[in-house]
């Protein structure tokens, strides 16, 4: 399940929707990215997206996780529009045998989501608004995933 | 008339988000905006701008028809 | 927050009460571990702690992890007495500045969890019951983090 | 009377979980449970388990006092 949404993400109820009745999967990993006050400084986040577009981008990814990790299953939830500080922004669940593979997929597509997938997010502070580009610690955090392939 | 999509601050620069534009070719389309709005114009052609046809990225000159959808997508910061 | 209980664990209930109210968190990670039916293998899964003790010994790791991980919370539910399967048996929520603090830190908790926190379990299946010893691989998982520390 | 509790497979090998014994020592007490029940006496000195006297894992021999809880754990095997 891949959803963009304008409305609030309620973390709880998807973690147990996704986790009802599955009697074989053993681990169930989330993540849950909360808007951050930053102490004032960001009054609201807003998030754009390319409705259609970008669910089909974060499939791609979300289908080679799939693969990479032996995933059961996946949930990846997005809000868009205007976030105020600390309301969910992002919920991914995943789904495996085993706790490895759910927490690597989760860590993996989480790494993705944070820098690369085509979301445009502007902080409005108390002094106007600001289009924020991807932090470098986001796009090394991606590396990990290509340095391991080549171990 | 094709439509075509800002996003980011690329709709910031443009005042606009959505407008439906006639145009033969991608580049006679980037000309037209640019005479129109030499900031867009510019911000268009700056670094890390993509575009998508129909949702799918191009690069290069392409061939528009009116059901075309054209998306300029300013680098992604990620959500 | 440490606890055991003999009823039902809510992760949804849980991953929301733990994120409510964090303005300047921006990550929680979790892991859900269900038990599994092994295709009928396992007809419930029993685990006894030591009231006091195994709370006491959990939370050792715990201060360990929030100080390492420079965590902001942690929770650590865990189910003892009869679970069936597809029911949850351990809940651990984790909140940090940033999301490798969460996962890395939820992925420590769970290691250790599964290897040598002070549960006995019990599987009982279609012809009787049997005492589970920890398996090779999650006293290797636990070891993961021995070698981190000296690289 | 100190309270003497058998965890994991150590209760079921005695057929009970908890019991009241008076006994001035850790060591006695072994002897006492071992010739009581021949099986609980080899588990009890089984690889891997451990004693705990009011919750603290002791090594060797140790008073015992009426108030002392005293548990034995098998090895653990996380949850």
């Amino acid at each position: 399940m891949i959803r963009l949404t304008f409305d609030p993400i309620d973390p709880g109820g998807l973690l147990n929707e996704f986790s009802r009745g599955r009697l074989e999967v053993g681990a169930v990993a989330t993540f849950t990215g909360l808007a951050r006050a930053e102490a004032g400084a960001t009054v609201a986040l807003e998030l754009e997206a390319y409705p259609g577009f970008t669910e089909a981008e974060i499939g791609k990814i979300a289908v080679q996780a799939k693969a990479r990790f032996g995933l059961e299953d996946f949930a990846i939830l997005h809000r868009v529009g205007k976030i105020a500080p600390g309301d969910p922004v992002v919920f991914v669940a995943t789904a495996a045998r085993h706790r490895r593979a759910a927490f690597e997929a989760c860590d993996f597509l989480m790494d993705y989501l944070k820098s690369k997938a085509p979301f445009w997010k502007k902080e409005h502070g108390p002094n106007g608004a600001r289009w924020v580009e991807p932090r470098p610690e986001d796009h090394a955090d991606l590396t990990r995933w290509d340095k391991e392939i080549s171990k | 008339m094709a439509r075509v999509l800002l996003f980011g601050r690329l709709s910031d620069v443009a005042g606009w988000r959505l407008r439906e534009i006639d145009s033969p070719l991608l580049s006679t389309l980037l000309t037209t905006l640019a005479e129109e709005d030499a900031a867009l114009g510019e911000a268009l052609s700056g670094p890390g701008v993509q575009v998508a046809l129909d949702q799918v990225i191009v690069r290069g000159d392409a061939p528009l028809n009116t059901a075309t959808e054209i998306a300029f997508l300013p680098p992604m910061s990620g959500g």
